[in-house]
């Protein structure tokens, strides 16, 4: 076990090395520059040299990478060239909102996929798994801001039972800011518990097949009982692969729906941060991105043996 | 009801506005937060700021501001002479940082007389002075404030900067400590909404009471028609121009750039980009501004007649060039328009769409482009024209001259008759394709009174607006 | 017999013949502008109505099918095309340095944030159909990667292919003799799966404008024209919003059917 | 009244019969076995009394226990029946228990289930239970995970698991057919002994005819869904009125006529192998472990002799082939197969590999589904400098396809086509068409039903005849060692404990381990075959 957290935390490392890497070289290799863009059309010359002095930007790249990973070693940001704030303090703030509307979405997404997945996989054939089944089809293919677009239109245009977006913020109560992250859970989670219950039914209807399913029924138990018993845990290792995949997605995924709600998360973030070629942010930003996957993927890795005791011996 | 929620697309990337070229800065603290020497009013007019007067020498050459008396700074202190001379001293400094370091080129020394005087010299007299002075980028900063400044604005305006939710929206409050008359509203907040969609929702919604620079023109009907808005339909000081490079073949031939001015059809732009909002314009000049000549029968939408001059260019068969779209939806949809209208005479323009930072590195500093779509919004921007290294690259002696002549020239008179000139001159040489003056449209809800409906400069002025009650 | 491979067959394929037809035949031409004519409803002479300047949604739709189909297309071949190799390099040397590198590699992939990626590789090179490909495709091929070493794994653990080995084939051979040709059917499904999800990818990159540019139509982009459409003209939304439900749903229950006809296990368990 | 009486039982499922008109009983206490080749319907006989056939398969007839029928109960009442009256174990313990629940929650399921007991008092008759199927408190607690017991003590987790509320009849599907001899008289013998404490009824089914031999009272013989005949062990054995009993148990009993090996001359040389497998590391700084699979085998094979190897499962059997095969390494000794090694610096010698193939036991896995027989069989070309083409490459497997009693025509038919016999016999036909000089059978005949492996063993006999065949013959069946090799080795946790000629080390074994084994071991009584 502890050979495999050490194994784990090395790659995890030497990924993060590599990550930063890739996304240094990929940001100075873009056209543009922080200062010019700052500066607008009218800026003269030496004002822009003055502001990339300032801005730190004239010393050479390699020093730049260099100071930039030592920062971060040290739990040191930085601070955006554009904003002037410190890259953690934003992206702690953009965070009050990603990760509420991730976790949302996902205990949304894990409510309708889980009944839906086991309710078809009990019915396998029948006419309720044919239902499910298809409303799942039809989940997996509805491109999410397209459903955003249409749920805005219904239900804060036409309806008005929502605002259009924006986020109350916290500060206003645990109740506006819920309900201001409702419509974007929502469009997030439709797509991904489409899929989630989809990845249930099937691996339940494996679990099905199993033998220990057939001695569970030569024990008196009901189908039923013998799905919920004996079929729900095992299939979880798939679906916490999922869940794990989704998360992560949820995450840096949603720059789309945060667009349509103008939510001020972490995605929106990144994406002004690249049109503003605010490089110490969208560094950092997708450096905590890579590293919540990797921890993520981790943490899923850690489920899995929860529900799993032959996981927990050896390796 | 005292409190109001104003809504903008572009979020600040910070709260100095004399450090950065940012529209968005100026638009919440442009005269909210911060006031100049002199202010623009939503007449484009110049009226005295912080000065409570001024007086001019004989030659031009010395400006002797006169101080509103008993101003303070939100944190309290003293504004004095010693802060205008800071903030001029500041902004043309040497490692100064300001987006429009060429305002102040013209001004020799800052001098305190008093407390309340301070004298302005000049290098040689400059027309445009007090015009200058007016502009965010000219704001009177207090030194003590300038560390923090980009997070906490201190400025002496009717409103105080109370806070900021990075990507959502900005505080105001009033200062009860105000030196001038007491504006209505108690509150204001400032939210950012990218997204023309959520703009609309939002506003249908009535999350909000102000949208000022509202980005999809084609709902406003919608607006309109609803007893709840009312639209505010004005004019920017955006001329919206097809620039040509005119450094670069085929562009540097005189006649192509007439071809491509009589392909275009502004009225199909204006209705299909802009949804009939906009001016069209033959010049690179404001309509609303008192000299500006109506040059449009110059360069006609004759697609024959282009056809014609191509071919006397020696390109009948037309050619290939590049069209690089920054992001704004002029820009986008018009190019979209414009490409489809060039190629009906034979120029194929293959569409590139930029984003900001791209467009100032290839376009604008690297002018590595055929054809491209700009609004300029810097108000009395025609002296780019004088400019050879300027993006579009229109190097013309003369022009340089009238230009070096008007900058020199006080007499109105004289100077509107140069204006005009100057108008002629670019547009008989057809060094862009002048589309059409960018409109400023605003919803409100039905009771907010006071809103600016031009927009002269960036602000969102807020002293003067209130509820109807 | 198989109802899903019919309906996604007929839906996919219907889609498919429209890009392919789009070559030389549209109602309208796609570029066409006709501002006075814009929002037009659908009607006998715009099948599918008019956009906001006035072209015809029906041809644009058409060729919007073909830059999906075309992108998603040549993404997911990327993907296949170095994936797969990867995939069975791994299984045959597993446990080696290089399995190491390549799954470690894959994982890294995996945990860059993909729409981010996209938006950068966009931010570098500039937005357009070339670059749409190679940012899905990249995302595709650690897919490809895992699922083929996966299978493969357990067909070395095979007694036929311990009797290849005993036969002296070189692991190489064995792996383009044996086990890809049993990893064919995985790799169809999964390339069905995946061609969907490229066609959602596409549509989400061009709806954020990092996609074919115009006046090549796309279908995410006449959604993000639509955007603020919606109001007024309803149907520029739903259109191509319909279409690329269809698309999608065609092409996953394709796959469905293609997944019960062509795997035995799981035909097997359906008894 | 019998406690379990079928009548009548027919099955079908989309119109093809499955069981025709089975009919018999049990009475309490008795143990009857159900017999005959797989596929004839045992299973399915098992599962209708259950209730839980398969979704599709009509069930007519009746089956009544304890006069009750079965058949005409609702899903609800089997529910209550099963576990309470019938329990049923499978053949596949490795996978008959739910891997993430404790076997003390599964026990104690049953009972729950059925609302017999209150929770406290449920876990401490899952106790007992457990201890009465040999899982003492001590060494098994009820916290103990699936993957933590051998498969003999899994086994004994699903006995407990059926007999927790002691049932009035308990069916056993093949309960022993996956566990090696010693753990399979274990739970025959534990079997035997709940039948007697509790006075169940046991319905046996398996096609060991030797188990069914020792333990049934009454016996039914099945073939192809029908009743062939039934009755008292003793009574049937004697007469053995039908030809198809008569068939299966002369196939069981199967001999062959090995021709006589040739004078000794060492062809494959095996010297102190060692062949290890490292273990997950469990400390950070600690060496990872080594699991030592084979510890140090030597022996040696001469050309013309028939060696068998012998040993309960896991022992390191196969292990040992694939290094001999020179598909892995070895961490210490070496292996010469005609005096030259079979793995050099970690290369394969092609040179040595030509003279040597190998059999394996799944008849099903061992061939690429997607290859014709022509393909298949003509895999082991490669090892040749100048493989045969055209002409001469077609003789070559019309050749190796009538060794093997298969018709020239066959060459073009794909694998799913054959039956399991047929497709180890392309099997054996692959492993001779480069003319080894040794072959490795490795559980060749395991998977097979007896007739077809009274074949298959019949065809090994000639094959030697006609070609001289040395081989290696792996398999845990003592019955089918002794009779087609020369001489065996016993191997017990990788090591070789015992070897010398078959017919010695039979009669006479020496090493304890040897003994137990042959102790083990069902053999059918001798008084049958005779009569045939
Ligand atoms: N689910 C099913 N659907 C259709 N046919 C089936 C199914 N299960 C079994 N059969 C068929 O029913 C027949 C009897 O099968 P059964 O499992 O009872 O055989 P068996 O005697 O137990 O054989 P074995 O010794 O191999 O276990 C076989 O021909 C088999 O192919
Ligand atoms: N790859 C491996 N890694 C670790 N241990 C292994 C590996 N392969 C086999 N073993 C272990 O080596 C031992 C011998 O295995 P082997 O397969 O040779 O047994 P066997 O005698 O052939 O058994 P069976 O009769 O079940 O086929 C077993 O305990 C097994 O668990
Ligand atoms: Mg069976
Ligand atoms: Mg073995």
């Amino acid at each position: 076990m502890l050979r495999y957290v050490l194994k784990r935390l090395l790659s995890l490392v030497l990924s993060l090395v590599v990550a930063s890497l890739v996304i240094f070289a990929v940001i100075e290799v873009a056209p543009g520059d922080p200062a010019s863009f700052m500066l607008g059309v009218n800026a003269q010359p030496d004002t822009v040299a003055a502001l990339r002095s300032e801005l730190g930007l004239d010393v050479p790249k390699w020093q730049r990478y260099l100071t930039w990973v030592g920062g971060m070693v040290q739990g040191e940001f930085g601070t955006s060239y554009t904003y002037r704030t410190p890259v953690a303090q934003m992206v702690a703030d953009r965070l009050k909102v990603s990760l509420p509307l991730a976790l949302y979405a996902l205990a949304l997404s894990t409510l309708i996929a889980f009944p839906a997945g086991i309710y078809a996989a009990a019915r396998r054939g029948k006419a309720g798994d044919v239902a499910v089944m298809g409303a799942t089809q039809l989940g997996v293919a509805v491109p999410n801001f397209w459903f955003a677009m249409m749920m805005v239109l219904i239900f804060a245009i036409n309806l008005r039972w929502f605002g259009a977006g924006g986020f109350a913020g916290w500060e206003k109560g645990i109740g506006p800011a819920l309900k201001s992250l409702t419509l974007p859970a929502i469009s997030l989670a439709l797509p991904q518990a489409a899929i989630l219950a989809r990845v249930m039914r099937s691996a339940l209807l494996d679990i099905l097949g199993e033998d220990f399913m057939r001695t569970a029924r030569a024990k008196g138990l009901s189908r039923r009982q013998a799905l919920w018993r004996h079929g729900v845990r095992n299939a979880m290792i798939p679906v916490l692969t999922i869940l794990g995949l989704q998360f992560s997605f949820l995450l840096a995924g949603a720059i789309i729906i945060e667009n349509v709600f103008y939510l001020p998360g972490l995605g929106r973030l990144v994406f002004q941060a690249i049109s503003s070629r605010d490089l110490i942010v969208v560094e950092s930003v997708v450096m905590l991105l890579v590293f919540a996957v990797i921890t993520v993927n981790f943490a899923v890795d850690l489920a899995y043996a929860a529900v799993d005791p032959r996981l927990r011996t050896r390796t | 009801q005292t409190a109001i929620t104003v809504a903008m697309q572009l979020e600040p990337p910070h709260l100095d506005p004399t450090s950065a070229a940012a529209q968005a800065i100026d638009s919440v603290l442009y005269t909210n937060v911060f006031e100049g020497l002199t202010k623009f009013q939503g007449d484009g007019s110049i009226v005295p700021g912080l000065a409570e007067s001024w007086d001019i020498s004989e030659d031009g050459l010395v400006y002797t501001f006169h101080l509103h008396d008993g101003v303070k700074f939100h944190d309290g202190t003293t504004m004095d002479g010693e802060d205008v001379k800071f903030s001029l001293d500041r902004a043309r400094a040497e490692d100064s940082t300001n987006a429009q370091k060429a305002l102040f080129a013209a001004v020799d020394t800052v001098e305190v007389v008093d407390p309340l005087t301070v004298k302005v010299t000049l290098k040689e007299p400059n027309g445009l002075f007090l015009f200058n002075m007016a502009w965010g980028d000219a704001v009177i900063v207090a030194p003590e404030s300038i560390e923090n400044i980009k997070t906490t604005p201190i400025g002496t305006g009717a409103f105080k900067f109370v806070s900021w939710t990075q990507g959502d929206k900005i505080e105001l409050a009033r200062n009860a400590d105000y030196w001038g008359a007491a504006p209505a509203l108690e509150t204001a907040t400032f939210k950012f909404i990218s997204d023309p969609t959520a703009a609309f929702a939002a506003m249908m919604a009535e999350d909000i009471d102000v949208f000022s620079g509202f980005p999809a023109p084609e709902n406003l009907p919608q607006f309109e028609a609803d007893p709840r808005f009312q639209v505010l339909v004005g004019s920017t000081e955006g001329e919206t121009i097809l620039a040509m490079n005119n450094k670069r073949p085929p562009f540097d031939n005189v006649k192509v750039r007439e071809a491509v001015a009589h392909a275009i059809d502004r009225q199909a732009i204006i209705d299909g980009a802009m949804f009939g909002y906009g001016t069209p314009i033959g010049t690179h000049f404001a309509p609303h501004n008192p000299d500006y000549e109506d040059l449009t029968a110059l360069s006609n939408h004759d697609p024959e007649k282009s056809k014609a001059l191509l071919a006397e260019a020696g390109m009948a068969d037309g050619f290939s060039t590049t069209l690089h779209l920054p992001p704004p939806s002029y820009a986008r949809r018009g190019g979209e328009i414009i490409a489809a209208q060039l190629a009906a005479v034979g120029i194929k323009a293959e569409i590139v769409n930029v984003e900001w930072a791209q467009w100032l590195e290839t376009v604008f500093r690297g002018k590595d482009f055929g054809l491209t779509i700009v609004s300029h919004t810097e108000p009395m921007d025609i002296g780019i024209y004088a400019r050879p290294d300027y993006y579009f690259q229109y190097d013309n002696k003369a022009f340089q001259d009238l230009m070096a002549e008007l900058n020199r020239t006080t007499d109105p008179a004289k100077r509107s008759e140069m204006l005009k000139q100057a108008q002629e001159m670019i547009a008989k040489d057809y060094v862009n394709g002048y589309l059409f003056q960018l409109a400023m449209l605003s919803v409100a809800k039905a009771g907010v009174e006071g809103l600016w409906v031009n927009a002269p400069t960036a602000a969102v002025d807020l002293t003067v607006v209130k509820w109807k009650q | 017999m198989n109802r899903n491979l019919i309906l996604g067959g007929f839906l996919s394929g219907l889609f498919i013949l429209a890009a392919i037809l789009s070559f030389f035949w549209t109602p309208f031409d796609y570029t066409a502008m006709n501002i006075p004519e814009k929002f037009q409803r659908p009607n006998g002479l715009h099948w599918l109505g008019t956009d906001h300047f006035g072209r015809d949604i029906f041809s644009m739709i058409m060729v919007g099918a073909r830059t999906s189909i075309a992108v998603a297309l040549i993404a997911v071949s990327i993907g296949i095309a170095i994936g797969v190799p990867l995939g069975l390099t791994a299984a045959a040397r597993k446990g080696s340095w290089l399995d190491e590198i390549i799954m470690r590699g894959n994982d890294l992939v995996f945990a860059f944030p993909s729409l981010v990626i996209a938006i950068l590789i966009t931010a570098v090179f500039g937005p357009g159909a070339v670059n749409a490909i190679i940012a899905i495709g990249i995302f595709n091929i650690p897919v490809f990667a895992r699922i083929t070493r996966g299978a493969a794994l357990s067909l070395w653990e095979r007694e036929f292919i311990m009797a290849a080995r005993v036969a002296g084939k070189s692991a190489a051979r064995i792996s383009r003799e044996h086990i890809l040709p049993n990893v064919t059917n995985l790799l169809i499904v999964q390339g069905t799966i995946q061609f969907s999800l490229a066609i959602l990818a596409e549509a989400g990159l061009s709806y954020i404008g990092l996609g074919a540019q115009p006046p090549v139509p796309s279908w995410g982009r006449m959604l993000a024209d639509a955007q603020t459409l919606v109001a007024i003209a309803p149907h520029l939304a739903m259109i191509p919003g319909i279409a690329i439900i269809l698309t999608v749903l065609g092409l996953n229950l394709m796959g469905d059917g293609l997944r019960d006809l062509l795997d035995p296990r799981l035909r097997v368990a359906r008894t | 009244m019998s406690l379990l009486q079928i009548d009548g039982l027919s099955l079908d499922i989309h119109k093809t019969a499955i069981l025709k008109d089975v009919s018999f009983g049990i009475e309490p206490g008795e143990i009857v076995a159900v017999t005959g080749e797989s596929g004839s319907g045992k299973s399915m006989t098992a599962l209708a009394v259950m209730g839980l056939l398969p979704e599709r398969m009509q069930a007519q007839g009746a089956i009544r226990l304890d006069g009750q029928d079965l058949l005409a109960l609702s899903e609800a009442q089997m529910c209550r029946m099963r576990g309470q009256m019938v329990g049923m174990v499978f053949q596949e313990p490795m996978t008959a228990l739910n891997p993430v629940k404790t076997i003390g929650d599964q026990v104690a399921e049953t009972i729950l289930i059925h609302k017999a007991m209150p929770r406290d008092e449920a876990y401490v008759r899952a106790r007992e239970v457990l201890d009465r199927v040999g899982l003492p408190a001590g060494r098994f607690p009820l916290s103990r995970y699936p993957h933590e017991l051998s498969g003999g003590q899994r086994q004994r987790v699903v006995i407990a698991m059926a007999i927790a509320l002691r049932p009035k009849l308990l069916i056993a599907d093949e309960p022993t057919t996956a566990l090696d001899v010693t753990t399979q008289a274990q739970i025959l013998e534990l079997l035997k002994g709940l039948v007697d404490d509790f006075g169940m009824g046991l319905l046996m089914i398996t096609h060991d005819l030797a188990v069914v031999a020792d333990m049934a009272d009454r016996i039914v013989v099945m073939r192809h869904g029908e009743v062939m005949e039934q009755g008292p062990t003793r009574a049937l054995l004697a007469e053995m009125k039908h030809p198809y009993t008569r068939a299966l148990f002369k196939a069981s009993t199967h001999k062959v006529d090995l021709p006589p090996a040739p004078a000794p001359a060492p062809l494959l040389q095996v010297r102190n192998v060692v062949r290890e497998y490292r273990l997950p590391r469990t400390k950070l700084f600690a060496p990872p472990g080594v699991f030592r699979a084979v510890k140090g085998v030597s022996f040696t094979l001469n050309r013309g002799e028939r060696l068998g190897l012998v040993g309960e499962s896991g022992c390191g059997k196969s292990t040992l082939t694939r290094a001999l095969l020179g598909l892995e390494e070895v961490q210490a000794g070496e292996i010469l197969l005609d005096g030259e090694p079979v793995l050099s610096g970690g290369r394969p010698n092609l040179k040595v590999r030509r003279k040597m193939q190998v059999v394996f036991q799944d008849p099903f896995g061992s061939f690429n589904p997607r290859h014709r027989v022509d393909r298949l069989i003509t895999e082991p070309f490669h090892l040749l400098d100048t493989p045969p083409t055209g002409k001469a490459r077609e003789n070559a497997i019309s050749e190796a396809l009538m060794a093997v009693g298969l018709r020239p025509a066959d060459a073009r038919k794909y694998i799913h086509e054959f039956s399991g016999g047929q497709r180890q016999r392309i099997a054996i036909a692959r492993a001779l068409i480069i003319r080894p000089e040794l072959i490795l059978f490795d559980e060749a005949v395991s998977a097979l039903d007896v007739s077809v492996r009274a074949q298959i063993l019949d065809l090994l006999a000639d094959l030697c005849r006609a070609y001289d065949l040395t081989y290696l013959f792996i398999s845990h069946d003592l019955s089918v060692v002794r009779t087609v090799t020369d001489r065996v080795m016993v191997m017990q946790a990788g090591e070789i404990v015992e070897q010398g000629v078959t017919q010695e080390v039979f009669d006479n074994p020496r090493h304890a381990y040897t003994r137990k084994l042959i102790a083990a071991a069902p053999v059918l009584p001798e008084f049958a075959g005779a009569k045939a």
